[in-house]
């Protein structure tokens, strides 16, 4: 066993703490929170399979970016931000189910799919076949979801104005 | 170093030893190392910042305690701030209020891992260096907003909000602005940066992206003149107006750190980290970095602070713009070079 | 103006309303009926008199009467006015000249803050200088407090 | 509240959230222990609720039992920024009142002391101002400067702050011998210094970014809410009562009116600025022709001012101060009412603070320069 398992476990450990802590914790803020721990846990995972500029951004999206805009929100909706959630609901048992069934959907495909705990990745610089590949081969998909996204956000931002003329 | 690590891993095997044991050895050590430099550096950094602020107002600064101008007077500040009394308010969320210190701090010590601090003299060149200093910064964020929520005070959840909509706006132009040296050099390695300025320093042929980074930079640091999250003559002391003692010390050296963070990368992107005649690699690059801390703090005890509509305006309006131009530009060149 | 003129025209229009007037130096002094105190002010600020200086209560406990002095001027001329209407202690009402002045907003909740005094039309009138829980008109004469212990020289 | 109630309320104009915000009476920024109550959205304020009397000490009260010379010492809390002029404006009522005249060296010495502590009270205001816009080092420059007014202050009456140095009637001691050379190397030493605040205050863009056009107050409305001093001249009414109602010896003296134009906090700056140089030029007068001779008048043992009242205004640094004195013959005055200029200014706050920022309500504050032991009394 090399350090590598064992940080494996550690972050396994706290990525499925922190995920259980979103779904059960009462208080929107800690869920909130706990997401940030959450997502931080996968992209250690990620630099522990060699995918760094994953893990980065990973790290520089979901926690500098959604997390953050996330907890913006519950802030800013103090009437939320303060009280309990419900957490639990009549559908709990169908929920329970499909969960159940998920999991095991994914818990036999990885054991079908990776038998060994940790595939060596051997590409030597991702980053930089990650780039080549996004501009040359995927360009076509690379440059839709930009469209897509910028889309999105002229959408937003016409939403989020004020209408001119009223206060 | 290299060398050193595996003779002292190979000791270790030798004796049948599983092989984790001297890589968290290894570990430890670094962190530590790196642990006891943010102090120190930032011990000396608060004594010299009061001392340039002082002699900016014609005033002496501290003087007194440890004799030759005061300089022992971080020292005492620090064992003063440990030894006071650990207070959270009633009102406040106990778990949030507690952790948040910590991840600002985590986050500020995390970026430590990709400065060069000479050939060589990095804790782990990541050929993605810059990249995680981008993202990892961007968790002092998350820190700040605990901080300000968990505190339940109206000037701390403003401040908080402040700083989130400022690290926000800021990080983008500030991206961007790194974008020309990466695109220079091809890489993101920090090393490979500094070794491709062994002819001419990138402040240069990049002096536009330069100036876009050190005020974003500034603002990242919630410094003067971009000090709004903490403006205390609005907010009091903003998103840590509730701390006190050892917590508040943290954020305190966060702070600092975060500060010789920026300047340290700014000095390894723009100004030719450890390259500098006679003098070794590592005092340049020393020197390098403590020369534009002076910048900033020169600049926060002359300026006043700007508001926080005109902050978002020239992040957006004028800073953006310009950095992609500086982008633009660049690629452009690079192309028509081949 | 000078102001013998502005007593003479003031009384033309509004005759028994006031009450008594005198000319000191270059102020003009009138005592008028709180029943025409806003109309009276008002002419007088239409006269160019636009400027309310300061607003003052004074206590006559000895008359049974509560005095409110305008102290108006102008930015254009150096005539003074001084206008002084008397309201009995027993009902210490009079209309509120928030209307014509700003300024006077801030004094009147002073005045009736310290000497009681009531403002009718007033905006907001609640105390200003004293705590609202505080019971009482400290400034005027036969104002009481049994915390305070009276001083006795040694 | 049950969690099973808890749902996101809708987001309408109505339900928008609007923060109450307490500012002070514990805040670096409202000089003293003024509260205001702001009403947020977001950023925005839209409502700004002063509430007053945090210092309250009964200073009228007070007055009605005391004699008319002991009052003298309580008018330096008035102002406590500007303490000889709070004298100045009381004992000239009062002189008024009686009727006395001052002797001429009297009147110099009241002059030059009032103007250099118009200057002292100006660079404290640049200083805060400075504070409030995030700008530390000016507050340090004008407090070396004040610092050097202090000692002559010092020098004179053998106080700081609380000078109580004028008399009904004149002046209880004349001037140190040093005093004259003393004012005089001030003087040449505090000229070259006011461009240094350009330096750094006027000409930084971010200083006139973040002043210019902001807590405008037209002319109409200034006088409307009774403003004075550099405030109303800010908004472009030339109208200093030195010059428009003299009192004292201030008809015998050359200076300029500084005015403004759209009366926002940088025209504000601006007259204030100017007014500084102004005061220099003053006293160099005062100093040219200040005649030797006797420095206070013969004064009854008992002073017993006549049946009647009187209000005397003066320009003190934040504007008109007024005196309102009702005598019953006695020795003690039987109303004794201060006008006194931060309060009225200040009454206009809610009207030009409306609809701006957090961070513009604390320049607005700053630039109207209040003082709490004023407005409270």
């Amino acid at each position: 066993m090399t350090v590598t398992h064992v940080v494996f476990f550690l972050l396994a450990a706290f990525t499925v703490g922190a995920s259980l802590l979103v779904v059960l914790a009462r208080n929107i803020v800690h869920c909130a929170i706990a997401l940030v721990f959450s997502f931080f846990g996968v992209a250690a995972l990620f630099v522990l399979l060699d995918a760094e500029f994953l893990a980065a951004a990973q790290v520089l999206l979901y926690v500098g970016g959604i997390t953050i805009l996330l907890l913006f929100a519950i802030m800013l909706t103090s009437r939320i931000s303060a009280t309990g959630v419900k957490i639990m609901n009549e559908q709990v048992g169908i929920g329970a189910v499909v969960v159940l069934a998920i999991v095991g959907l994914m818990v036999f495909a990885n054991l079908k799919g990776f038998p060994d705990l940790v595939p060596p990745l051997t590409m030597p610089d991702n980053t930089a076949s990650l780039g080549t590949l996004l501009l040359t081969t995927y360009v076509l998909p690379f440059e839709i979801v930009s469209l897509l996204l910028l889309a999105a956000m002229v959408g937003a931002i016409i939403l989020a104005r004020r209408e001119q003329g009223r206060n | 170093m290299e060398g050193l690590q595996e003779s002292f891993y190979g000791a270790f095997e030798a004796q049948g030893l599983p092989l984790f044991i001297p890589q968290l050895i290894v570990m430890v050590v670094v962190a530590t190392a790196v642990l006891i430099f943010v102090a120190v550096s930032v011990m000396f950094m608060v004594w010299w910042e009061r001392k340039i602020s002082a002699h900016i107002q014609v005033r002496f600064g501290p003087m007194r305690v440890g004799g030759w101008h005061g300089w022992a007077q971080s020292i005492a500040d620090g064992i003063k701030l440990l030894i006071k009394e650990d207070i959270i308010p009633d009102g406040a969320d106990r778990l949030v209020f507690a952790l948040a210190p910590m991840v600002v701090f985590a986050a500020g010590l995390a970026a430590y891992v990709i400065i060069p601090f000479g050939p060589g003299l990095i804790v782990s060149d990541l050929n993605i260096g810059v990249l995680f200093y981008i993202s990892i910064s961007s968790l002092t964020v998350v820190g700040i907003i605990m901080a300000g929520w968990s505190s339940n005070n109206k000037y701390a959840v403003l401040g908080a909000i402040r700083s989130a909509a400022q690290a926000v706006s800021y990080e983008v132009p500030l991206v961007v602005s790194i974008l020309g040296v990466i695109m220079t050099v091809g890489s993101l390695s920090m090393t490979k940066i500094v070794e491709a300025q062994q002819q001419m320093w990138f402040v240069v042929p990049q002096l536009l992206g330069f100036l876009i980074y050190l005020t974003a930079a500034i603002a990242e640091c919630n410094r003067l003149p971009f000090d709004i999250p903490e403006a205390e003559s609005e907010l009091v002391a903003g998103f840590h107006v509730e701390y006190s003692g050892m917590r508040f010390a943290i954020f305190f050296l966060a702070e600092y750190a975060n500060m010789f963070t920026v300047s340290a990368i700014a000095a390894a992107l723009f100004l030719g980290g450890w390259h500098g005649p006679l003098l070794p690699g590592w005092l340049w690059f020393l020197l390098k970095t403590y020369f534009l801390i002076f910048v900033m703090m020169w600049l926060r005890w002359t300026l006043a602070r700007l508001r926080v509509d005109q902050l978002m305006n020239l992040g957006w309006k004028f800073l953006l713009p310009l950095a992609f131009l500086n982008m633009g530009i660049t690629g452009l060149i690079l192309v028509l070079r081949g | 103006m000078t102001p013998e003129e502005i007593i003479e025209s003031i009384t033309s229009q509004y005759g028994d309303a006031i009450k008594a007037s005198e000319v000191k130096g270059t102020e003009a002094r009138m005592d008028i009926q709180r029943e025409k105190n806003c109309e009276i002010l008002t002419t007088l600020k239409e006269a160019g008199f636009d400027y309310l200086n300061c607003l003052s209560a004074v206590d006559r406990i000895a008359n049974g009467e509560l005095e409110v002095v305008y102290h108006l001027s102008s930015l254009s001329q150096p005539t003074k006015i001084l206008v002084r209407v008397r309201i009995p202690r027993a009902d210490p009402i009079i209309r509120s000249v928030v209307p014509l002045w700003g300024t006077a907003d801030w004094h009147e909740r002073e005045a009736f803050d310290m000497m009681g005094i009531q403002f009718d039309g007033h905006p907001d009138l609640r105390r200003i200088l004293t705590s609202e829980d505080w019971v009482g008109y400290p400034l005027r004469k036969d104002y009481q407090d049994e915390r305070l212990v009276p001083y006795e020289p040694v | 509240m049950n969690p099973q109630e808890t749902e996101i309320a809708e987001l309408t104009p109505e339900t928008m959230e609007e923060m109450y915000v307490n500012m002070g009476p514990q805040h670096p920024s409202t000089h003293g222990v003024l509260r205001l109550l702001l009403k947020l959205d977001g950023e925005v304020v839209t409502e700004v609720i002063p509430y007053l009397g945090y210092l309250h000490r009964c200073h009228e009260k007070i007055g009605e039992n005391r004699t008319y010379t002991q009052i003298i010492p309580y008018t330096d809390r008035l102002d406590y920024l500007a303490s000889m002029y709070n004298n100045f404006g009381y004992v000239l009522t009062v002189e008024r009142l009686v009727g006395i005249t001052v002797p001429e060296r009297a009147e110099y010495m009241r002059v030059i002391l009032g103007e250099l502590q118009r200057i002292a009270s100006h660079l404290i205001w640049l200083g805060t101002l400075g504070l409030d816009l995030g700008n530390f080092t000016i507050f340090m420059y004008c407090f070396r400067e004040r610092e050097k007014i202090l000692d002559l202050f010092e020098s004179v009456s053998g106080q700081r702050l609380n000078y109580s140095f004028y008399r009904i009637g004149g002046m209880p001691l004349d001037f140190p011998d040093s005093f004259l050379t003393e004012c005089k190397a001030f003087l040449e030493w505090f000229k070259p210094r006011l461009p240094e605040y350009d330096a750094i205050m006027g000409d930084n863009i971010i200083f006139q970014k973040r002043v210019q056009g902001l807590g405008k107050l037209d002319a109409k409305t200034a006088i409307n809410y009774a403003i004075s001093g550099p405030m109303l001249r800010a908004s472009g009414i030339k109208w200093d009562l030195r010059r428009n109602d003299p009192y004292s010896i201030y008809d015998r003296f050359e200076f300029d009116i500084p005015v403004g134009t759209s009366g926002d906090v940088w025209d504000r700056y601006m007259v204030r600025r100017i007014e500084m140089e102004e005061s220099v030029k003053i006293i160099e007068q005062a100093l040219q022709g200040l005649p030797s001779g006797e420095i206070i008048a013969k004064m009854p043992k008992k002073l017993k001012p006549p049946v009647g009242d009187i209000y005397t205004r003066v320009e003190s640094p934040r504007g008109e101060l007024g005196f309102y004195l009702v005598s019953d013959g006695t020795e003690k005055p039987y109303r004794y009412k201060v006008r006194s200029p931060a309060f009225v200014n200040l009454s206009v706050l809610p009207v030009i603070g409306r609809g701006c920022l957090v961070a513009d309500i604390v320049a607005i504050l700053g630039s109207i320069d209040i003082v709490l032991g004023e407005v409270d009394r």
